[in-house]
C-alpha cells in the first residue's frame, strides 16, 4: 500500500469529521461505563429454568421474544423474494463457465451429505446445544452453494423449494395463532414443556418445533438467494 | 378479536401466496383486497367495542415480554392506515389493466407487509420490537420503490436502502446503550428509568434516536435523499410512502419523545427544526417542474408542520397535529393516485401535464385536495392549521408563527401555479376518464376531506381523547406494567 | 489473560478493517472484510456468546462473502 | 341557472329589508371542536344591515343585467355567484373573527374560480397570491389577537388587544392593515387589482368593484373601531398615516385613470381613487358618517357605470376609448344614464355625489387636516378629467369605425338596473339626508358622533348644511331654460348631411382622418413633473424584484438537495456533531 | 512485570474500556469508509463493519468476566452464574436482518450496474435536479 498516493480532500474531510464524531461519542461512553445491574436477562434466566430448554438464548429468541423472530423471518422472506425479483431478469448468456475439474466434483459429492447432516443437527438440537434454526438453515444453504460451485448445471427446482418455504411459513404463523386460541397469548407455549424431560428432542414445548420450522424456511430461502445470486434459473 | 391479527394475517397471506396464486391471474389481487377490507372492518369493530386501552400480551407479560398496546391514539392510526391501504389497492385493481407490475403477487405481499409493519410500529411497546418493524417497513419500502426496475427506480431503491441501513445502525446503537444502562427494553420501564441517567448518556441516546428516526421521518438536515426516492419510484407507491410510512415513523418518534425525552430545550429545538424544515422545503419546491418531486417537497413541508405540532407537547397542539396528519394523508393519497393514472395516460411527469389534462372530474378532485393541503376553510386542512397557529400564539412563540405563515404563503404559490395550469385555455386532448371503481375511491377520499372540513365536530371528541392519551405517559406506564 | 487477547484481536481487527477500506483492489478488500468477520467471531467466543459467534460465522462471514464475491463478479473493477 | 340566481338575489334582498328592524342572533359554542371557550356566532347589527343591503342590491342588479346576454355566456358566474354572496353575507353578519376569516377565504377562493376562465395565467396568479397573502396575514393577526383573549368574538377582541405588548400591537396592526389594504387596493397593493378587474367577466367586474372592495372597508371599520379604538389619543399617529395612505392612493389612482385608454382599467383606477377617499376619512373622528355615506354612493355609481360599460362592450365588443365614439345618436338612453353616473362620480352639486363629497370635505375640515383636505380636493377636481374623457370617448366625438353607426340601442335588460340606480341617485341628490337616520343608528352602535339631522332634505354637518331640494330645483329650472333655448335655436340650424363637410384646418377631411381626438384628453399632462413620475412608476418593479429574489433563493437552496449520498452523510455527521457540542455545554 | 500487566488487564473495568475503545475504533473505520469511499461494494463493506462494531460493543459491554455462556452444559446444571441471554438474542436477530438488507442492496447494485454500467455513488445521477 503506497503511502504517498494523493490523499484527496474528501478522504481528509471525512477522516476529520468521523474522527471528531467518534471521539466525542467515545468521551461520553468512557465516562459512564455501564455497571452490571439486575437486568431483564437475569429474571428471564430464572423463568427459563422451568421451560425445559437447555439453551437460554434459544428460549429468549423463540419464545420470550418470539415476536421479533417472526418479524425477522418476515424480513428474510421479503429480502429473498426481493432478490429473486431483482436478479431473475436475464441469465447473462456467456456460457464460458470453466468446467470444474473432477477432483472438485468428487469431493463436493462426498462432502455434501456431511454438511447437510451437520446443518440438520445444528437445527434440531438448537434448544439443547449451541445453534438453532437460522444457523442450521444457512449451513444447509452453504451445502447447496457447494453443489452449485461443483457442477455448472446443478440447480434446485423452484417448485419444491417454494412448497417447503410456504409450508414452513404457514405452520409458523399457525402455531402462533393456535397459541393465541389455546393459551390466550400469541406464540404461547401450549405443548407440555416440563423440566423432567430435559435433554429429549421435543422437551421444550413449541420451542424446538418452531426452531426446526425456522430452519426449513431459512434454509430454503437462503438457497433461493444463492441460486439467484449465481444466476441459475430453472431453464438453463 | 385481538389486535395481533393486524400483523399475523398479512404475514400469513404473504407466506401463503403460492396457494392463492392457483386461483387464476387476479386471484391474488382480489384475495389481498379482501384481506385489507377485513382488517379495516376489524379495526372498526375494535374501535367500536373499545372503551379503554387493550393490552395484547405476546408469549409472556410485558416487563420481560412484548405487548401490543391498543389505545385511542393507536386505533386512530390503525384505522387510518387500513383505510388508506384498502383505498389504494382498490384503486390499483383498475390501474393494473393498463400497466400492471410484473409478477404482481409480490407487489401485493409488499403492500400488505408495509401495512402490517406500519401498524406494528404504532402498536408495539418494546423498543427492539419497534426496531424489527422499522426494518420490515424499511425493506418492503426499498423493494417497492425499486419495483419497476428502471434505472431511476433502481437508483431510488439503492439510495433508500443505504440511508435506511445507516438509520438502523444508529437505532441499534441507541437500543444497545439503553439496554446497557437501563437493563430493560420495555418502553414503560425505560421511561421510568431514563430520567435517572446522567445527562451525557441521555444526550447520546436521544441523539442516536433522533438520527435513527430523523432519517426516516424526513426532518430537515436529514431529508436530502427523500426527493430522489419520490421521483424514482412509481407515483402509486409514493402515495403509500407519504400517506402511511412517514406517518408511522412520525408517530413512533413522538411516542418515544413523549415517553422519555420530554425535557424542554430538546423539544424547543425540535420545534424550530420543524419550522425551518418546512420553510426550506417550501422554498425549494417553488422551482420544481417534475410533479413527483414537487409533491415530495410539499410532503417534506407538511412533515415539518407536523413536527412543530407534535413537539409543542400540549393537548391542543397534538389535536391540531392529528387533524393535519389526517388531512395530509387523505389529500396526498388522492393526489398521488390520480397522478399515477395521469402519468400512465399522458406519459410525462412535467407540470405542463395539467395543461393537456382534459378530465374535469380529476381536475376538481386534485384542486379540492390541494386547497385542503393549503388550509383553506371548509376543507380538512383548515381545522388543524388554525388550531396549531392558535396554540403557538397562545404559548407566545410569535417568530415561529411568522415562519409558518410565510411557509404556507410560499406553499400557496406553487399550488396555485398548478391550478392555474389546469385552467389554462390551450386546447386539450380527447376526454380522459377513469373507471367507475377508481372514481368511487377518489370520491370517497375527497368526501372525507370535505366532511372533516365542514363538520370537524364529527370526529373532534375522538381526536381530542386520542391526543390526551398520547401525551399522558403516566397511564401508559401503569397499563403496561400493571398488566402482569 | 482474556484482557490481553482482547487487546490483540481488537488492534488486529481495526488494522484489517482500515486496510480493507482503503484497499484500491476490490478482491483483496473483500477478503480482508471477511477477516474482520472472523475476528468478530473470535471476539464473540471470548465474550461467552457461542450462539452469536456461530451466527456471525455462518451468516455474517459465510453468506456475506458469497454476496460480496457475487457483487464483485457482476460489478467488476473500480472504474 | 340564471333565473335561479336572480331569484336568490331578489329573495335575499327581500329577506333583508323585511327583517331590517329586529335583530336576530345565533351563537355556537365550539368547545366540542377542541377549541374550548371559542364561541362563534352570527348577529344582525345596524352596520351589518347596511353592508348587507349593498351586497343584496348589487347582486340583484348584476343578475338582472345578466339577462341581456345570450344563454350560456356567464355559466361559471351563475354557478359561483350565489356561493360568493353567501360568503359575503357571512362576513358581514358574523360576530367573531373565525367565521370572518372563513368567509374571507371562501370569498377569495370562489372569486378565483369565477376569474379563472377569463384571466390570463399571470394576472390570475397575481390575484390569488395577493388574496392568499391578505388571508394569511389576517389569520396571523387573528391568532395573535386571540393569544390573550379566550373567545374569538369582537367584544373580547379589545380585551385581548390590550393584553398584547406594545411591539406586538404594532405588528398586529400592520398585519391587519396589510390584509385589508390588499383587498381595497391601496397604493402599494393594487398591483393585482387593475388586471383582474380589466380582464374579468364584465358583469363580475361590476360585482367585484361594487362589493368585494367594500368588504375591505367593513373589515377596517370593525378592526379600527372595535379592536383598536382608533379615535383615542394614543392612536393619533396611526389615524394620520391611514389618512395619508388614503390620499396618496386617490391622487395616484386618479392620474393613472387619466392616462388609461381601456374602459375597464380606467374605471378600476377610479374605484381605487374613490376608495382612497373612504380610507382617508375612515380614521378621522367625525369621518365615519362620511365613510358610510360615500360607500353607499360609490357602490351605486360603480354599479351604474360598470353596467353601462358592460352594455357598450357587449354592443360593440370594443373596450378601448380610441375605438369608440359618437354613439350618442345610436344609444341615447345609455348616454343619459352615463351622464348621471359621471355627475355623481365627479361629485357635482345636483346629484348624490356632491352630498357624499360634502361630508368627506366637512369631516376633514372639522378634523383640521388641511393639507390632506387640499390633496383630496385636488384629486377630486382632477377626477373631472377622466370622467369627461369617459363620456366623450364613448358617446360624443366622431365614430371611429363604420360599424359604430349601424349599432342600435342596448338591450332593455341592461337599461332597467341602470334606470333604477339613476332614479335612486336623483332621489338621494334631492333629499340627501334621506338615508342619514339609518346611518345614525349605525354610528350610535359604533359609539361615534352621529350626523346632525332634522329633515330629510337638509344635509347638515358640524360646519354647515345645504338644502338638497333647493339646489336640485334651481338646477332643474336652469336646465329647462337652456333646453328651451336650444330647442328654439335648433329649428333654424341646417341639418348636416355629411359629417365631413366641416373646415378642418384647410383641407377636406375624409373618413381616414382621425376626427375622434377627444379620447386622448389629458395626455399633455405628461409635461407636468410629478404626474410624469406617477405615470412612469409602477409597483410592478418591486414585486418582480421580490419574486426574482425568491426564485434565486430557491435554486441556491436546491443545491443542498444534491443527489449523491456522500454529501448527505457528511451533513448528517455535521448535524450530529453540532448537536453533541450543543448538548454537552 | 508481565504478570502485573496481565493482572491489570484482567480487571473488568479495563476490559470494558478495551471493548469500548476497540469497537468505537472499528466504528470510526466504518464511518470513515462510508464517507470517503465511493464504490458501492466499498460502501456496503463499511456499513457491514459499522454494524459489526455496534454488535461487538453491545455484547462486549454486557459480558461479565466471571459468568459463563447462557446454556446448560455438563458442568452447569442450573441457570445461575450465567451471562444475560437477551443481548445475544437481539444481536442474533440484528445480524440476520443486517445481512438480508445488505444482500438486497447488492442485488439492487448488480441490477443497476447491468442497466447503467455505474458502480460508484457519485455517478448515480439518473434524476436531473
Amino acid at each position: 500500500m503506497n503511502i504517498k498516493r494523493d490523499i484527496s480532500t474528501t478522504t481528509l474531510s471525512s477522516f476529520t469529521l468521523s474522527a471528531f464524531f467518534v471521539l466525542t461519542v467515545l468521551s461520553i461512553l468512557l465516562q459512564n461505563i455501564p455497571q452490571k445491574l439486575f437486568s431483564a436477562g437475569d429474571s428471564l434466566l430464572k423463568l427459563n429454568s422451568d421451560q425445559g430448554v437447555a439453551n437460554a438464548v434459544t428460549t429468549v429468541v423463540v419464545y420470550f421474544r418470539g415476536f421479533d423472530t417472526l418479524g425477522e423471518i418476515a424480513v428474510l422472506f421479503i429480502a429473498s423474494f426481493g432478490i429473486g425479483l431483482m436478479l431473475t431478469s436475464q441469465t447473462h448468456g456467456d456460457k464460458n463457465k470453466v468446467k470444474s475439474n473432477f477432483m472438485l466434483q468428487l469431493g463436493a459429492r462426498l462432502l455434501f451429505p456431511i454438511i447437510i447432516l451437520f446443518g440438520v443437527y445444528v437445527m434440531t438440537f438448537g434448544h439443547l446445544s449451541v445453534g438453532g434454526g437460522f444457523q442450521g438453515g444457512v449451513i444447509i444453504a452453504s451445502a447447496v452453494l457447494l453443489m452449485f460451485v461443483s457442477s455448472n448445471h446443478f440447480h434446485l427446482s423452484h417448485r419444491v423449494v417454494e412448497v417447503l418455504e410456504t409450508f414452513a411459513g404457514i405452520s409458523y404463523v399457525m402455531i402462533g395463532l393456535i397459541g393465541l386460541i389455546v393459551v390466550d397469548s400469541f406464540l404461547g407455549n401450549f405443548l407440555p414443556h416440563n423440566i423432567s424431560q430435559l435433554g429429549l428432542l421435543l422437551s421444550g414445548g413449541i420451542v424446538p418445533i418452531i426452531y426446526i420450522i425456522i430452519g426449513i424456511k431459512v434454509g430454503s430461502e437462503m438457497s433461493l438467494i444463492v441460486q439467484n445470486m449465481l444466476q441459475r434459473s430453472d431453464n438453463d | 378479536m385481538s389486535s395481533i391479527y393486524f400483523i399475523a394475517l398479512p404475514l400469513l397471506f404473504g407466506f401463503a401466496t403460492p396457494i392463492f396464486a392457483k386461483f387464476g391471474k387476479n386471484g391474488i389481487a382480489y384475495s389481498s383486497v379482501l384481506l385489507q377490507a377485513s382488517l379495516f372492518l376489524l379495526s372498526i369493530q375494535l374501535f367500536v367495542t373499545m372503551d379503554k386501552s387493550i393490552i395484547e400480551v405476546i408469549a409472556i407479560a410485558p416487563p420481560l415480554g412484548i405487548a401490543l398496546i391498543l389505545d385511542n391514539v393507536s386505533i386512530f392510526f390503525v384505522m387510518l392506515f387500513t383505510f388508506l391501504v384498502l383505498m389504494g389497492s382498490l384503486y390499483y385493481l383498475k390501474l393494473r389493466e393498463k400497466n400492471p407490475y410484473q409478477n404482481e403477487a409480490k407487489f401485493f405481499i409488499l403492500i400488505n407487509m408495509l401495512l402490517a409493519s406500519a401498524i406494528g410500529l404504532v402498536l408495539s411497546s418494546d423498543i427492539f420490537n419497534i426496531y424489527v418493524f422499522f426494518e420490515i417497513a424499511g425493506i418492503s419500502a426499498y423493494i417497492l420503490s425499486a419495483y419497476r426496475k428502471t434505472p431511476k427506480a433502481l437508483e431510488a431503491g439503492l439510495k433508500y436502502l443505504i440511508t435506511g441501513a445507516i438509520a438502523s445502525i444508529f437505532l441499534v446503537f441507541a437500543i444497545a446503550l439503553i439496554y446497557l444502562h437501563l437493563g430493560t427494553l420495555n418502553l414503560a420501564l425505560i421511561s421510568q428509568g431514563f430520567t435517572a441517567l446522567e445527562s451525557d448518556i441521555k444526550l447520546l441516546i436521544s441523539l442516536f434516536l433522533l438520527i435513527g428516526f430523523g432519517l426516516k421521518v424526513e426532518i430537515f438536515p436529514l431529508n436530502f435523499w427523500v426527493t430522489d426516492i419520490y421521483e424514482g419510484s412509481d407515483a402509486f407507491t409514493d402515495a403509500f410512502f407519504s400517506a402511511v410510512v412517514v406517518k408511522a415513523y412520525l408517530f413512533v418518534f413522538f411516542h418515544i419523545v413523549y415517553l422519555f425525552l420530554p425535557h424542554k430545550e430538546f423539544t424547543l429545538f425540535l420545534l424550530y427544526l420543524g419550522a425551518v424544515s418546512m420553510l426550506i422545503a417550501e422554498i425549494v419546491a417553488l422551482r420544481q417542474t417534475n410533479l413527483k418531486r414537487l409533491f415530495a417537497y410539499s410532503s417534506l413541508g407538511q412533515v415539518g408542520l407536523l413536527f412543530v405540532a407534535f413537539s409543542m407537547q400540549e393537548a391542543v397542539s397534538i389535536t391540531a397535529g392529528l387533524y393535519i396528519l389526517l388531512a395530509h394523508s387523505l389529500a396526498k393519497m388522492v393526489i398521488f393516485l390520480s397522478l399515477a393514472s395521469l402519468f400512465e395516460k399522458y406519459k410525462k411527469e412535467d407540470i405542463s401535464l395539467f395543461k393537456e389534462m382534459n378530465s374535469p372530474f380529476l381536475r376538481n378532485i386534485i384542486i379540492i385536495s390541494m386547497l385542503s393541503l393549503l388550509g383553506i376553510p371548509l376543507l380538512a386542512g383548515f381545522v388543524g392549521k388554525f388550531l396549531l397557529l392558535k396554540s403557538i400564539a397562545f404559548s407566545g412563540l410569535f417568530v415561529l408563527l411568522g415562519l409558518l405563515v410565510l411557509a404556507s404563503l410560499i406553499e400557496s404559490v406553487y399550488y396555485f401555479k398548478i391550478i392555474g395550469f389546469m385552467f389554462s385555455k390551450e386546447e386539450r386532448g380527447e376526454k380522459f376518464s377513469l373507471s367507475t371503481l377508481q372514481r368511487a375511491v377518489l370520491l370517497t377520499l375527497t368526501l372525507g376531506i370535505i366532511l372533516i372540513g365542514i363538520a370537524p365536530f364529527l370526529i373532534s371528541d375522538f381526536i381530542a381523547t386520542a391526543s390526551s392519551v398520547m401525551i399522558d405517559v403516566r397511564s401508559y406506564q401503569n397499563l403496561l406494567l400493571g398488566a402482569n | 489473560m482474556i484482557g490481553l487477547i482482547l487487546l490483540g484481536t481488537f488492534i488486529a481487527v481495526i488494522v484489517i478493517a482500515f486496510v480493507a477500506i482503503t484497499q484500491p483492489k476490490l478482491p483483496d478488500a473483500i477478503i480482508l472484510s471477511m477477516g474482520v468477520g472472523l475476528a468478530a467471531v473470535v471476539l464473540f467466543v471470548l465474550f461467552q456468546a457461542p450462539d452469536v459467534a456461530l451466527t456471525e460465522a455462518v451468516i455474517g462471514t459465510g453468506i456475506g462473502s458469497l454476496i460480496y464475491l457475487m457483487a464483485l463478479k457482476h460489478l467488476g473493477e473500480q472504474k | 341557472m340564471r333565473i335561479i340566481n336572480t331569484l336568490l338575489a331578489f329573495l335575499s334582498l327581500a329577506l333583508l329589508l323585511s327583517f331590517w328592524q329586529d335583530n336576530f342572533s345565533f351563537y355556537v359554542d365550539l368547545a366540542l371542536l377542541g377549541l374550548h371557550g371559542v364561541v362563534v356566532g352570527v348577529k344582525t347589527s345596524a352596520l351589518s344591515n347596511v353592508f348587507a343591503l349593498l351586497i343584496g342590491f348589487s347582486w340583484l342588479m348584476v343578475s338582472i343585467a345578466s339577462f341581456a346576454s345570450k344563454k350560456n355566456t356567464h355559466s361559471t358566474l351563475f354557478l359561483w355567484l350565489p356561493i360568493l354572496s353567501l360568503a359575503l353575507f357571512l362576513i358581514v353578519y358574523t360576530v367573531d373573527y373565525l367565521l370572518f376569516f372563513v368567509g374571507w377565504e371562501v370569498m377569495s377562493i370562489v372569486s378565483y374560480f369565477i376569474l379563472a376562465p377569463t384571466l390570463t395565467p399571470k394576472a390570475l396568479l397575481k390575484y390569488i397570491l395577493f388574496a392568499m397573502a391578505s388571508a394569511l396575514a389576517l389569520l396571523m393577526g387573528i391568532v395573535i389577537l386571540y393569544s390573550g383573549a379566550e373567545t374569538l368574538l369582537y367584544i373580547d377582541a379589545n380585551h385581548g388587544f390590550t393584553l398584547l405588548s406594545q411591539q406586538m400591537k404594532m405588528i398586529l396592526v400592520l398585519l391587519m392593515l396589510f390584509a385589508f389594504f390588499v383587498k381595497i387596493g391601496a397604493i402599494g397593493f393594487h398591483y393585482w387589482l387593475v388586471d383582474s378587474y380589466a380582464q374579468a367577466d364584465d358583469l363580475f367586474t361590476t360585482y367585484l368593484s361594487a362589493v368585494l372592495s367594500k368588504m375591505g372597508i367593513y373589515g377596517l371599520i370593525i378592526f379600527l373601531t372595535q379592536v383598536v379604538d382608533i379615535y383615542s389619543l394614543d392612536w393619533k399617529i396611526l389615524a394620520y398615516t391611514i389618512a395619508i395612505i388614503g390620499v396618496t392612493t386617490s391622487v395616484i389612482a386618479t392620474f393613472k385613470a387619466i392616462k388609461e385608454d381601456e374602459l375597464k382599467r380606467l374605471l378600476a383606477y377610479s374605484s381605487i381613487a374613490q376608495l382612497g377617499y373612504i380610507v382617508t376619512i375612515l380614521a378621522i373622528a367625525g369621518g365615519m358618517g362620511g365613510v358610510l355615506y360615500h360607500a353607499l354612493i360609490h357602490t351605486l355609481v360603480k354599479l351604474l357605470l360598470f353596467i353601462n360599460i358592460a352594455s357598450i362592450i357587449a354592443l360593440t365588443n370594443r373596450s378601448k376609448l380610441s375605438q369608440l365614439g359618437g354613439l350618442i345618436y345610436r344609444t341615447p338612453h345609455s348616454f343619459v344614464l352615463l351622464l348621471i353616473g359621471i355627475i355623481v362620480l365627479a361629485g357635482m352639486p345636483p346629484l348624490a355625489g356632491f352630498a357624499s363629497k360634502y361630508l368627506v370635505y366637512t369631516s376633514l375640515l372639522d378634523a383640521k387636516m388641511l393639507l390632506i383636505l387640499s390633496a383630496v380636493m385636488f384629486a377630486s377636481v382632477s377626477g373631472f378629467l377622466y370622467v369627461y374623457k369617459l363620456i366623450y370617448g364613448i358617446y360624443l366625438g366622431h365614430p371611429t369605425h363604420k360599424s359604430l353607426e349601424s349599432v342600435d340601442e342596448v338591450s332593455k335588460w341592461y337599461l332597467i338596473p341602470q334606470y333604477i340606480i339613476a332614479l335612486l341617485l336623483v332621489i338621494i341628490g334631492a333629499f340627501p339626508a334621506l338615508i342619514v337616520p339609518t346611518l345614525n343608528t349605525v354610528l350610535v352602535q359604533l359609539h361615534v358622533a352621529p350626523i346632525p339631522f332634522e329633515t330629510s332634505t337638509i344635509l347638515e354637518s358640524p360646519l354647515g348644511a345645504y338644502n338638497g331640494f333647493v339646489v336640485m330645483s334651481a338646477f332643474a329650472v336652469i336646465f329647462v331654460l337652456v333646453l328651451f333655448f336650444v330647442w328654439r335655436v335648433k329649428s333654424k340650424a341646417k341639418n348636416v348631411k355629411n359629417r365631413f363637410d366641416i373646415a378642418y384646418c384647410g383641407e377636406e377631411p375624409t373618413s381616414a382622418t382621425p376626427l375622434h381626438y377627444g379620447y386622448g384628453m389629458g395626455q399633455e399632462l405628461q409635461r407636468v413633473g410629478f404626474i410624469a413620475i406617477i405615470w412612469k412608476q409602477s409597483s410592478a418593479s418591486f414585486y418582480n424584484a421580490l419574486t426574482l429574489m425568491l426564485f434565486s433563493l430557491s435554486t441556491r437552496l436546491r443545491k443542498v438537495y444534491t443527489g449523491n449520498l456522500a454529501s448527505n452523510f457528511n451533513w448528517l455527521i455535521i448535524f450530529a456533531i453540532f448537536l453533541l457540542c450543543w448538548g454537552l455545554e | 512485570m508481565i504478570e502485573g500487566i496481565l493482572e491489570y488487564l484482567n480487571q473488568t473495568e479495563v476490559i470494558k474500556t478495551i471493548v469500548i475503545l476497540g469497537s468505537m475504533g472499528l466504528f470510526f473505520v466504518g464511518l470513515f469508509g462510508l464517507l470517503s469511499q465511493r464504490h458501492i461494494i466499498k460502501v456496503f463493506i463499511s456499513i457491514g463493519i459499522m454494524e459489526i462494531a455496534v454488535f461487538i460493543l453491545f455484547i462486549g459491554l454486557s459480558f461479565q468476566k466471571g459468568l459463563t455462556a447462557p446454556m446448560l452444559g455438563d458442568a452447569h446444571t442450573s441457570f445461575v452464574q450465567m451471562n444475560d441471554p437477551i443481548p445475544h438474542a437481539m444481536i442474533l436477530t440484528a445480524i440476520v436482518i443486517g445481512m438480508a438488507v445488505l444482500a438486497l442492496g447488492i442485488s439492487f447494485a448488480i441490477e443497476y450496474y447491468k442497466l447503467t454500467g455505474k458502480n460508484r455513488l457519485d455517478q448515480m445521477n439518473e434524476m436531473k435536479h
